[in-house]
């Protein structure tokens, strides 16, 4: 019955079988990992956020988990874009999922030395991560200047011919600015968000619990904020935006899906549903269309900025 | 649903024991009923560090692990005594399965700490057999060698200076050919397991491993310690059965260091 | 034997019985509900946030619980400062305990009138409310930029003889940019945080609940971001903080503290554990400072900075 | 812990019925067993407000609220058919506290509607006594007089177009000097309830009364609602004894607006 209904969406080329993609840094470090979300359902895959030299990431602890979330602060562990290689190409023997490849850098060189690279591996789009909320040099510390943004986007754009995804932090006065440098720049679709700056005190202890002390939050509690960046973004800025942040369940996308992302992310809720989650969320989502007389995805997208002062429902 | 500690939870140390030279036990309060032999803890050091560690002790008062003075955080563990605090989090991971009625245990190393609960455990169950071989570098390393009443055990050391001279996997082999078991688990070196693996193979004999590898989370979601085709030791292992290990090419040659980079084993 | 832990504390010139204070927005618009919460423990209240003129606030729905927490918008209603004067005075009729004037104005002149009207009514010191996240032309609109609240803070600090504490959002690239600018302005405290730009999307009907769509997010959910800020600030900004945010038990207090506050408000708790939460909450504080061998509170303010790779615990 | 819905759960109307000139009833499905009468919900009108109504018909299957068109979100509802969705979260407040035998119930316009479940209450248990006063300004106004059986219910209305010519308060003193009660329980106009609280302090007999102010969180959160000495009258009322109003200088007088200003009554 579930069969009628037609789950699948796109992302600029893309073309995915479902809206759930997995989020970056969540099993996507190696080809073995990814294949194995490839086969439990997932519509794409973006890798681990890869840079140009191998790094170690902090020390543990790495991870903590707190009342309605996760924080962590891996320090962007990753075994550098040369090592990289190999990975990508066994995963491209074996799926056909779209795979994005996320990568961060510290200037605009290192982004573009990356995507030339990714692109040659063989990855269907670029992520850029320019939102990592803990990492010196990287991510957030780039990603909350609108001109860099907009640099770093309109030179990676120039130097690939694949899609290109700019994932944006929720850590900043005005995400929607940031999200109009992307687009400006020539990103073709906006991913957001990124993890939440925070930090767990041991009180027993008396000291932060991760050996970065500040880390970024994921998870349930960090939906409502993912939710209003999302709809803030897809009413300004005229591009696809992709959502993540604090999805567990269907009813959770459809909610994103609604604020106007046309995919969504998935990322601490493999740990809390495991990794056959995507073919589980897949079959909810269905379910609930069906029973709410809705056929096709692209009905739900921005639902919620199309309906306004309906007072009869 | 989930039956482990997800925070931290800090414990006074109640006891520390030397087993071996450079090897200790360390034991708090905990009740271990719902623990499963073979499980880990994410042991956290305030300001220093947090390292995987198996259950060596379980009772329904107290716990602990058994671990070797290797680097920074061990040497912190080595120094600390009764009443300082550390933190854990878990049970983590799947634990053995015991199948079968004559059983063949083989532990290497700190291998052997992880193996301990489960011989506990075998020899508490009726009609069950049980043939243990622990294998060290030398004598001065070796421990839990009295810990068991009523085991079958063998010893093998790389120098001779106690028990069989040679690999633990060496004295394995030997054994198998004498006797039928239905069913080897092993805990050790990944060199020495995989040489397991590949005699069990060979005898037809179900065979389980504890593997080790770089564990950050502990909890299955950065895909650290990721094998094979996404087989998470900290969370789909780190027991492994036989059949499963002998799809998984790195098994025994190629780990991954903290920045997810492949190094020789 | 509680009796001799102590957990009385200071910002600037006030002196707390404990570090407890009513947060502003929460049973604070009336004299009759702030002489309940005095009764009921609280070391000090800060008033709902007043303005020059009445105003109705949002719609309703104002308010919507979310899985963990509580999003609302209320758009801060109040009667208007001139209606106020009679609150403030049959509240110092009734009770010693410090009453903080929380005010909000469009632009320095505004905050300084309120500031001053303040004072002639004998509150014992002024919250500049910086941080509002959903009213537009007040609040976090002003309070993101650092040269806005300086000016403010510094106008403000010459118009009046009382403390005076800047309320800051964690919506900002950076807070303690912001918390510096408000000490360099005068600022004799800093308070944070205010509740969290959030959205909550209603999927059946396909609309955001709140009439204003976006509100601001409090509650269990913001605390680690409320410690990150507090540690982050008290790190680098010498004067005292006010810790808020998601705190429903003496733990998460004393997390607070440990990450640098000097005392702490209770926002949504009043609705998770109801109005007798002040007294409840001094309670478990003691007895948890008994059982850790704490005797001030001095002793845990702060605490997390100290303690730096202590491994022996 | 809590018994209530806390985020808006969307329903589907059941039924509407007229009830009288400007009012209805809108019902749906859920089950009341757990809801005290003289408690209300929060409805929500998807897109344009969301209002207190208190909960007029309560069973197992069905509950309803009863309403006057007034304003914009009453006439919204007022407008909705069977199958239209609207949000409700609650019950929220105290209710009704049923205290003796002998019990007065004073019911003015839309406070019929609150006590109508109240009544059904006290028909239910054995040895109570009930006597029920309903007023209205006119007789197009006046609702619920065929719903209860049983009942000793006596009607009065402003212009006399039906039953005792004047106001309900003015019926209550003339039974209350005829017959002794147990207890008064009102719900009405604030000027009315006024009046009925001190007669009941002059007569000496406990009374209850439920309250309207300006409901903004419903929660006991925002203050917007407080009377008296913080009295919330979503959380810690709507209902009060008369004891506490006797208390509370601005009952009868003054309530506020919606930016909390004070405003006649
Ligand atoms: C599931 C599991 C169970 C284990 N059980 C035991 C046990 O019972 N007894 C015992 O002595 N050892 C055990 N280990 C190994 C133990 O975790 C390491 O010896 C310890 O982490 C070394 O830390 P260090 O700082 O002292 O040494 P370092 O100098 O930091 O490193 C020494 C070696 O330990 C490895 N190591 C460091 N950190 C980690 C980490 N987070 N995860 C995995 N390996 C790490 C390094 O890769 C290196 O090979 C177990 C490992 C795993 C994965
Ligand atoms: C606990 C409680 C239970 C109530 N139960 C009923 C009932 O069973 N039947 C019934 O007809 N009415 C009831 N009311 C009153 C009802 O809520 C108002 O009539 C309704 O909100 C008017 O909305 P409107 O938009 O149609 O009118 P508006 O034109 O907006 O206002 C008309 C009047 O209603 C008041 N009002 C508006 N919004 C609110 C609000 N959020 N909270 C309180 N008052 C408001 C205004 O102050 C004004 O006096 C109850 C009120 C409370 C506080
Ligand atoms: C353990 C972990 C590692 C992460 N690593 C990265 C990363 O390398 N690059 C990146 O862009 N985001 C990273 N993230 C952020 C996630 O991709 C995602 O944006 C965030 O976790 C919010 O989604 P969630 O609530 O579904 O987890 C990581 C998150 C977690 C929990
Ligand atoms: C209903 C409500 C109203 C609020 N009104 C105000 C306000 O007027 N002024 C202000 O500075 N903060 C206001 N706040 C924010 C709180 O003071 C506090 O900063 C925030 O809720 C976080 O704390 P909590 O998690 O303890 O609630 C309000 C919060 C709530 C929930
Ligand atoms: S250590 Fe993170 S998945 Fe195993
Ligand atoms: S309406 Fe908010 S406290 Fe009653």
């Amino acid at each position: 019955m579930n069969r009628l209904i037609d789950t699948s969406t796109k992302i600029s080329s893309l073309i995915l079988k479902n809206p759930f993609i997995l989020a970056s840094g969540i099993m996507d470090e190696d080809a073995g990992s990814m294949i194995r979300i490839a086969k439990n359902g997932a519509a794409a895959i973006v890798t681990k956020s890869i840079g140009v030299k191998p790094r170690e990431g902090y020390a543990n602890p790495t991870i903590v988990e707190v009342d309605c979330g996760i924080i962590n602060s891996m320090g962007l562990p990753n075994p550098g874009i040369d090592a990289y290689m190999e990975e990508i190409e066994s995963i491209k023997k074996k799926t056909s999922v779209p795979i994005i490849g996320s990568i961060f850098g510290k200037d605009e060189k290192e982004f573009c030395l990356l995507a030339k690279k990714m692109e040659t591996y063989g990855v269907d789009a670029i992520e850029l991560n320019l939102s990592c909320p803990h990492a010196k040099g990287y991510g957030l510390e780039i990603g909350s200047n609108p001109k860099k943004v907009e640099n770093i986007a309109s030179k990676v754009k120039s130097s690939v011919n694949i899609p290109i995804f700019a994932k944006l932090s929720p850590n900043v006065t005005d995400i929607v600015e940031i999200a109009k440098s992307a687009k400006k720049g020539g990103a073709d679709a906006i991913t957001a968000i990124n993890s939440v700056k925070a930090m767990k005190i041991d009180i027993e202890i008396g000291l932060p619990v991760l050996s970065n002390k500040i880390g970024g939050y994921s998870g349930k509690a960090i939906k409502p904020i993912g939710i209003r960046c999302v709809y803030e973004i897809s009413k300004n800025v005229d591009i696809p935006v992709i959502g993540v942040g604090g999805i567990l369940t269907a009813e959770d996308a459809i909610e994103y899906l609604m604020a106007g992302a046309s995919a969504v992310q998935i990322g601490s809720a493999v740990y809390y549903r495991d990794v056959n989650i995507f073919d589980k969320l897949d079959n909810e989502l269905k379910g609930w269309m069906k029973k709410y007389g809705y056929k096709k995805l692209s009905e739900l997208i921005g639902l919620a900025h199309k309906k306004q002062r309906k007072v009869i429902i | 649903m989930r039956n482990e500690i997800a925070y931290p939870k800090i414990v006074k140390i109640k006891k520390t024991k030397r087993e071996a030279k450079n090897i200790k036990t360390i034991l708090f309060e905990y009740d271990g009923k719902n623990i499963t032999p073979g499980q880990f803890l994410m042991i956290w050091i305030p300001g220093l560090d947090e390292i995987p560690m198996s259950i060596s002790y379980i009772n329904n008062k107290e716990i602990g692990f058994t671990f070797r003075k290797v680097g920074e955080a061990t040497t912190a563990l080595y120094n600390l005594k009764k009443g300082n605090k550390i933190g854990f989090r878990g049970p983590y991971g799947n634990g053995f399965t015991i199948k079968g009625k004559n059983i063949l245990v083989v532990g290497g190393g700190t291998g052997i700490a992880t193996l301990a609960p489960l011989i506990e455990k075998i020899l508490s169950i009726k009609n069950k057999k049980l043939t243990a071989i622990f294998g060290a570098k030398t004598k001065d390393e070796m421990f839990f060698t009295r810990r068991f009443r009523g085991i079958n055990l063998k010893i093998s050391t790389d120098d001779g200076s106690i028990g069989f001279k040679g690999m633990a996997s060496e004295l394995t082999e030997k054994i198998i050919k004498e006797e039928n078991f239905d069913q080897v688990i092993t805990c050790g070196p990944e060199k020495m397991m995989k040489k397991i693996v590949d005699i069990c193979n060979l005898y037809k004999i179900p065979v389980q491993a504890s593997l080790e590898r770089y564990i950050k989370c502990g909890i299955g979601l950065c895909g650290q310690c990721c094998i094979g085709e996404g087989l998470r030791v900290c969370k789909d292992g780190p027991v492994f059965e036989g059949d499963v290990l002998n799809k998984i090419s790195e098994f025994g040659y190629f780990k991954r260091d903290a920045s997810g980079k492949k190094i020789k084993i």
